[in-house]
């Protein structure tokens, strides 16, 4: 079967970074997920997995001989018609489209759907997708929020053993110890690709702007790990070649906006207000671990099970007993140089707009500038976005 | 004979209806709804009644000769002539009250005879309007034809009279559009059959015979119910008033039994409703108290172009695409057309996505009620717009499979037919 | 019109006095003070320990019934809470901001534990993090319940519950207490928790009758009080239960409808709910359903603080077990296929004529999924549904005329088909 | 610094109205000329290009002269301009060049509501904006005072007769026309039709006054507060409220926006220049 997608998995070597951002945009307007599709049909036994934000341990799947697609919504890329029929108007914006792509048929090749732990939003997505469909795989993965191992480990990794089981279901297989460490081999050398393409960016935001940048991580969420290895390796060799100049623009991290995921054009209208996004909480399903996991192990399991008791990274989602998130949020702005923060969260967002004042009155304490606004998904005026950026850029500018 | 009647006081125009015991419509009336919602009613209650009685002339004239073609044409030579009467009377009180005005105005008498000359100009146009049937009667009130035709009149005029004019004009409309002008039938219909051509005279003596058997039917209805947006304030007491919601419902369910959702866009509000075998509503949503995407979002949109809203559905279905429209608030809308027509887009386009903007958010409603199933009704002034009705059945199709799909002439009527069964129902 | 009130109210009215009573003395007598919530809660630990519990929902739901909602909102809204979160945190943020003065006007004390068991919500996590902050002295227990994901309790789930209680909660507890959990005190509470259990459902079960001598709703609030908040396991709450049991009994011998305030009620029509009811107009809201001659029979929001009936009873046999199973059985930690069952089983049980779903703005955990939910009802059991859209404590979100001009419509829809299925027009 | 004096321009391109600011930079900064006109359906960028023209030549420019054109705005639609300023930024300013004890400028446009909190060296330290709905805004006077056929100079003085105002709850900036209608008809006298909306408007700001923490004394700038009736409306609704803020209108609040971005380009200049050297 000629498959459309298959041509972008094999040219890797000669790819052009203007091929290469259009392979990105291809695959982030596809709401019919041609990719997975075509990699499904390729052999039997291969099954699509769909989840929800922000992170699933996608080592698992993987070693089960599954694509782990992130979905994230559908932006404004589709109208919500049927969608607005299962959420009354002070819920976010995601859900809506989730389920009209549902509806549309969009997901019918999905042989499964995970839903993390990390809202009452998220969790009761689950219940629709129980009613809707009683054929498929619906899990709602809970994540412990006890972070001892005897506590939280043990029930963290019974979870993870009876996704496993539910999983291997669907298309006969086990989770095999060296199938398993090659996966975790595979998702370790895909997040350090990763950080150093966001170091990159970190020094030179004018050669890679926040967008493509984003579009590069959200080509993550489709591709086969081994082919966005492969990807974003060929993008590192581009990139420094690349000329640009640097352009008068503050630099900001951007925080908040972990889940529901902002419009590509709120993102580069904040740069073009003159804010360069120095780092940000878009994909972080994809940073969620913090340095590598042990892939030589005789217990895989255990090893994802302790790096997300002990090397998580910090989210709205997660209790925070221990690790205060705005110590790090603190230390992710020093750590880019940045000038300020944009707290920018969906609109009705619980999580993330209640831990604003929070991260607010931290970043008061330690004179960060910042400022803070809501969108959704599909929003298409910027104006107001335009505007408050802006001004902040231009506070910075003009007197600090 | 019992009669019931329904009446539907919606937000740009007043509805009523008036069925048989056997629930067959005998007459509807309609007008524009204005600051006096009791005035309102009363006159669709009244246009319904005359319509029911020129019904029954009808009938029996067509009884009595056997043959019913030649006499379609008559009768309607006859309505057309009968309403032009209501509007002469309609007239002459706002001449009489315009000229009141005119009474304090320091060059007073010169305007006066401007106004006389003016007025009489608006009556001869109207008056050919109407006699050559080109008012739809539906859609075109006393108001908009007087202010049409006066309009024109003034529109040669100089800077300071035509000020004056206009003032006068929009100081003497609401008023008097808030009194009740009593007619009667008797009378004004004697008066429509002697303006008939006199190659009708004949056939118009073979009516007039029967005037008096029909004035002598009463119209009082047994029982009524008032239903729409005003209803509230109708003087009615409380088993009077029925949720329109209902009513709708109902009254599409006497056009088309098989109806099993409504979908209702008025000029503040939109509905979808769900309805039962029996007419029964099973679920129903509304939008909230905001213009985007009812038809006062079109009004406002047709202002901003300076056109009618008539024009817009016509010129939106010449476009070749529908621009994005990314603003959800009517007023940002508007800004935004602006921002597309100077940056060179095709006004046809926008329109377009306009009107498609408008269809999605009914959409949204209507999937929150439950979806459209078959058959699908759709109803409201806005369904006159060809535009919208295209989008509806696009998306219909897209989003729900090949559904019928009913669009009446009459749909307008449907709530208050609807509030006319009521009354039946609860015999 | 006097306001009936029955032994029972009396009663109920006197144990919260004398709770706040505590309260506020707490700082003279040393008692400890645990602040924690109502889904989930541990009151018989608390009671264990001998502290006393602090419920900020419940601070919340009392201002905003005391109409004071709509300021500490604001004060809230003020510290850079947005208009978009849950209005019960913002209620009970806005409150401590003002000085903490609880629902008698005494200042309520500080936690000396903030125990967030947080049971079917996500929000309780983010509140409790609010709450560290404006409390930085505070002990800080972190009980985590799993959820009813795939409509049961997975005995992995009940073993995490029952580690973090011994490993985490309890630990904590007796750091704060200084001293060891009193076992047989424990018992007790288990026990007398199931007692008053056994009677509540009675109660609840009367609904069945016709009429009902209970509006499960609007009287039905109140009659959770005790059990769910600071007196389960107290014998207090069990003479509580006796009493309105009682009272129920007798108006079910007389055929009588539930007592209201404003005097007698002639049930016509017999209603479920989903969802918990306004608090900033209450009686406003009630007003709505009484008029037309509606009565509750069956609520969901009942269920909140446990759902006892399908058989769930606290035991004193395996206490942490009893506790966790609790825990995981709370109605909004139910999955929304349990729930749909739960409320068709009302529906059943009481033979009720629709649903009405109040869909509560704040609250993210009730309404989302609602409009699935009411989708489904309406096929499983063909009946009408009301949904309705209100806030917890925001009155902002309370607009009269457009729950009237829903409601209103819904019972046209009951009366209409009441009328036809009188007048057998209905063909089948 | 230089102590020489410079001509600016500022061009703050608003959704109704198009406002120009000619500039003489230099302590003290010297406001020369404003104009203001209103779009009226035209292409902008064409009322833009004849106004600086017609601007220059009064004044016996050529556009050569001036040091510093800076938009705000839409700035997008100027063509010939050498920076931009985001319209928070230049309100702030222009206000306080009349006004420099103030320290907060509440911006009232025709489609936004911007309110901006300052510190004593005009240094703008916090802000917020209306967003997503058009109603409480100018455009909404706009409407209203239409369907009422007043125009804009009449609404405030009636405004200002009114003894018992109407009530009236958010309303959509549309749909405003029924009810003003409905007002009209129970015989509501127009001064107290125009105060109820007067305090609906002024609700909506205070609440957005609300957001952020702002300080007295607060200068209103934009067209709306030419609006005397608005004024007055808002001081009651910040009494009503219970916020001790003392509200005035800026002089000549509706080009502030435009005397702000010339100042400031004017600043830029300077700062360029410094560079430079
Ligand atoms: N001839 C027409 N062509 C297109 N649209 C129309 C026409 N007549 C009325 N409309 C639209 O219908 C709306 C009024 O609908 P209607 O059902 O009469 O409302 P209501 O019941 O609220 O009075 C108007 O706002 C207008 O947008
Ligand atoms: N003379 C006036 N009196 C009162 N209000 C006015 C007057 N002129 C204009 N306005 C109001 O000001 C608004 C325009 O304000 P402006 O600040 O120019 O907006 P923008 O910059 O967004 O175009 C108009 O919508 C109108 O409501
Ligand atoms: S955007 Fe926020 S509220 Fe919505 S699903 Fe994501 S985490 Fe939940
Ligand atoms: S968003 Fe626009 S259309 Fe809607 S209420 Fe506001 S002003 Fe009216
Ligand atoms: S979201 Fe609902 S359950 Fe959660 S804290 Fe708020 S009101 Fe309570």
């Amino acid at each position: 079967m000629p498959s459309r997608f298959a041509e972008s998995r094999s040219r890797i070597s000669d790819l052009t970074l203007d091929e290469a951002f259009q392979t990105a945009k291809k695959l982030f307007e596809d709401l019919s997920f041609g990719y997975a599709t075509d990699w499904k049909s390729e052999q039997q036994n291969r099954r699509i997995v769909g989840f929800l934000p922000i992170y699933v341990p996608r080592e698992i799947l993987h070693a089960l001989d599954m694509l782990p697609v992130g979905l994230f919504g559908a932006g404004d890329k589709i109208p919500v018609v049927r969608g607005d029929a299962y959420f009354q108007s002070y819920i976010c914006h995601l859900p809506r489209t989730v389920i009209e792509m549902a509806l549309n048929d969009s997901l019918k090749d999905f042989d499964a759907f995970l839903f993390p732990a990390i809202c009452d939003v998220i969790r009761n997505l689950s219940g629709i997708f129980q009613l809707t469909y009683k054929d498929k795989l619906v899990r709602f993965l809970d994540f412990p929020q006890n972070f001892q191992s005897a506590v939280g480990g043990v029930f963290y990794r019974h979870e993870l053993e009876r996704l496993a089981a539910d999983l291997g279901a669907l298309n006969g297989k086990s989770l095999s110890t060296d199938a398993l460490n090659h996966s975790i081999g595979l998702y370790n050398q895909n997040r350090a690709l990763l950080k150093d393409l966001s170091n990159f960016r970190s020094s030179y935001p004018h050669k890679l702007s926040a967008a493509d940048h984003y579009l590069i991580l959200r080509a993550g969420q489709v591709m086969t790990v081994e082919h966005h290895n492969a990807y974003v390796e060929r993008i590192l060799e581009l990139l420094p070649s690349v000329e640009a100049i640097e352009a008068d623009k503050i630099r900001v991290v951007v925080s908040g906006s972990f889940c529901e995921q902002p419009p590509l054009g709120l993102i580069r209208t904040v740069e073009n207000a003159g804010c360069y996004i120095v780092d940000d909480d878009f994909q972080l399903g994809l940073k969620w671990t913090e340095g590598d996991i042990p892939d030589k192990t005789e217990d895989p399991v255990g090893a994802l099970v302790n790096a997300y008791l002990n090397n998580s990274t910090f989210s709205s989602a997660v209790y925070d007993g221990d690790n205060p998130k705005e110590i790090s949020l603190e230390r992710q702005v020093r750590e880019h140089r940045a000038d300020g923060v944009i707290f920018c969260a969906p609109s009705f967002c619980d999580p993330a707009l209640l831990d604003r004042p929070i991260l607010e009155k931290a970043m008061e304490r330690k004179h960060i500038r910042h400022i803070g606004f809501q969108y959704h998904e599909n929003l298409g005026q910027f104006h107001v976005v335009k505007e408050q950026a802006g001004t902040f850029a231009d506070m910075i500018k003009l007197w600090d | 004979m019992s009669v019931f009647l329904g009446i539907d006081l919606g937000s740009t125009t007043s509805k009523a209806i008036i069925v048989s015991e056997k629930g067959s419509i005998l007459g509807r009336g309609i007008t524009n709804t204005r600051s006096d919602y009791n005035v309102a009613a009363d006159i669709a209650r009244m246009d319904a009644e005359f319509n029911a009685r020129f019904s029954m002339l009808r009938n029996r004239v067509i009884q009595e000769s056997g043959t019913a073609e030649s006499w379609n044409d008559l009768f309607v030579a006859l309505e057309n002539r009968f309403h032009y009467l209501q509007f002469e009377r309609r007239c002459d009180s706002l001449s009489a009250a315009m000229k009141e005005q005119l009474t304090h105005s320091r060059n007073g008498e010169e305007l006066r005879t401007a106004l006389d000359d003016i007025l009489l100009r608006v009556r001869d146009l109207t008056r050919a309007k109407f006699f050559e049937g080109r008012v739809s009667s539906s859609s075109e009130f006393f108001r908009d034809l007087f202010s049409a035709a006066y309009m024109k009149e003034l529109d040669g005029l100089d800077r300071a009279i035509f000020d004056t004019l206009t003032g006068v004009y929009d100081r003497s409309i609401n008023p008097v559009e808030n009194q009740v002008v009593e007619f009667d039938f008797k009378t004004l219909t004697e008066e429509a059959i002697s303006l008939l051509p006199n190659t009708l005279a004949n056939s118009g003596a073979k009516i007039a015979k029967h005037l008096p058997e029909v004035i002598a039917e009463s119209l009082k209805p047994e029982d009524y119910v008032g239903t729409g947006y005003g209803r509230q304030l109708l003087p009615f007491e409380k088993q009077h008033i029925k949720s329109e919601i209902l009513c709708h419902a109902l009254g599409a369910h006497c056009y088309f039994p098989m109806t099993r959702t409504v979908l209702d866009i008025g000029g503040q509000d939109t509905k979808a409703i769900q309805v039962d075998e029996h007419g029964l509503v099973t679920s129903f949503q509304m939008n909230d108290r905001c213009a985007a995407g009812c038809g006062r979002y079109l009004g406002y949109i047709a202002d901003e172009m300076s056109i009618s809203v008539g024009e817009l559905g016509p010129m939106a279905m010449a476009a070749e695409r529908e621009t994005n429209i990314c603003s959800t608030c009517t007023v940002f809308a508007g800004a935004e057309l602006r921002e597309h027509l100077n940056l060179g887009e095709k006004k046809e386009n926008v329109l377009a996505g306009l009107h498609l903007a408008i269809v999605q958010r009914a959409f949204a409603l209507l999937a929150r009620s439950g979806g459209a199933r078959n058959e699908f009704t759709f109803t409201g002034g806005v369904a006159r717009n060809k535009a919208v009705v295209k989008y509806v059945s696009n998306m219909t199709r897209t989003n729900y499979g090949d559904l019928t799909i009913n669009i009446h002439p009459d749909s307008i009527f449907m709530g208050a037919l609807g509030a006319a069964m009521f009354c039946l129902r609860r015999r | 019109m006097s306001v009936q009130k029955e032994n029972s109210m009396v009663k109920q009215k006197q144990m919260l006095a004398d709770h706040f009573m505590a309260l506020s003395e707490a700082p003279m007598t040393g008692r400890k003070v645990c602040y924690t919530f109502v889904p989930g809660n541990l009151t018989e630990l608390i009671t264990a320990f001998d502290m006393l519990p602090v419920y900020p929902e419940i601070n919340s739901l009392q201002s905003g019934m005391r109409q004071r909602s709509r300021d500490f909102i604001r004060e809230a809204e003020d510290a850079g809470y947005s208009e978009d979160v849950c209005s019960y945190v913002k209620c009970d943020i806005g409150m401590m901001l003002q000085g903490n003065i609880g629902p008698t006007d005494q200042q309520l004390p500080p936690p000396d534990l903030l125990l967030l068991s947080y049971t079917g919500c996500f929000v309780f996590m983010k509140w409790f993090e609010n709450l560290r902050h404006l409390y930085p002295k505070a002990e800080i227990a972190m009980l985590h319940i799993p959820y009813q994901a795939d409509g049961k309790v997975e005995p992995s789930a009940i073993e995490y519950i029952k580690e973090q209680l011994r490993t985490e909660v309890i630990p904590k507890f007796e750091k704060v207490a200084g001293r060891k959990i009193d076992d047989a005190v424990l018992a007790q509470c288990m026990n007398r928790s199931a007692m008053a259990e056994d009677l509540l459902i009675n109660v609840f079960e009367s609904a069945r009758h016709r009429p009902s001598p209970i509006d499960a709703y609007f009287g039905g609030v109140y009659y959770i009080g005790p059990i769910f908040t600071s007196f389960r396991g107290s014998q207090a709450c069990v003479e509580y239960y006796e009493e309105l049991w009682k009272e129920v009994q007798e108006r079910v011998a007389l055929k009588l409808g539930p007592i209201t305030p404003d005097g007698t009620f002639t049930e016509k029509y017999r209603l479920v709910v989903e969802g918990p009811p306004n608090w900033t107009n209450f009686r406003d809201f009630w007003k709505l359903f009484y008029e037309h001659g509606a009565v509750f029979v069956g609520s969901t929001y009942t269920r909140v603080g446990g759902v006892y009936d399908y058989g769930f009873r606290h035991s004193a046999e395996d206490p942490l077990k009893s506790l966790a199973e609790y825990c995981m059985g709370c109605y909004t930690n139910r999955n929304l296929p349990q729930r749909i069952d739960l409320i068709e089983k009302f529906i059943k049980d009481c033979d009720a004529d629709g649903l009405v779903i109040n869909s509560i703005k704040s609250c993210n955990s009730f309404s989302a999924g609602q409009l699935a939910m009411m989708r489904d009802i309406e096929e499983r059991r063909g009946i009408p549904v009301g949904f309705i859209e209100t806030d917890l404590v925001d009155p902002r979100y309370y607009s009269y005329s457009n729950i009237k001009n829903r409601l209103d419509s819904f019972f046209q829809m009951l009366e209409q088909r009441k009328e036809l299925v009188g007048k057998a027009v209905l063909v089948s | 610094m230089t102590n020489e004096t410079f001509h600016t321009l500022g061009i703050d391109v608003g959704s109704s109205y198009i406002k120009l600011a000619l500039v003489r930079y230099g302590e003290p900064h010297q406001v020369i000329e404003v104009i203001n006109e209103k779009i009226r359906k035209r292409n902008p960028t064409h009322v833009i290009d004849r106004l600086v023209d017609e601007l220059l030549e009064r004044h016996r420019l050529r556009y050569e002269d001036i040091m510093y054109v800076a938009s705000t705005g839409e700035g997008e639609l100027v063509s010939r301009k050498r920076g931009h300023f985001y319209s928070m930024t230049t309100h702030a300013r222009g206000a306080w060049h009349f006004h420099p004890q103030i320290r907060a400028v509440v911006d009232l446009g025709a489609l936004f509501n911007r309110v901006i909190s300052l510190d004593s060296g005009a240094r703008v330290s916090n802000y917020t904006m209306t967003g997503q709905c058009a109603s409480g805004t100018g455009q909404f006077l706009e409407n209203i005072s239409r369907y009422l056929g007043l125009t804009l100079e009449e609404v405030g003085p009636l405004s200002l007769q009114s003894k018992n105002p109407a009530v009236t709850s958010g309303i959509c900036a549309v749909l405003a026309e029924t009810d003003v209608i409905n007002m009209v008809s129970q015989g509501i006298p127009t001064p107290d039709i125009i105060k109820g909306i007067h305090l609906s408007i002024a609700r909506r700001i205070v609440r957005l006054m609300r957001k952020i923490k702002i300080e007295s004394p607060v200068a209103l700038t934009g067209g709306m507060a030419q609006d005397i009736g608005l004024t007055e409306a808002m001081r009651e609704m910040l009494a009503e409220a219970d916020m001790k803020l003392e509200v005035f209108a800026a002089t000549q609040p509706e080009a502030a926006g435009a005397i702000g971005a010339a100042i400031w380009g004017g600043y830029r200049h300077c700062k360029l220049l410094e560079a430079a050297a």
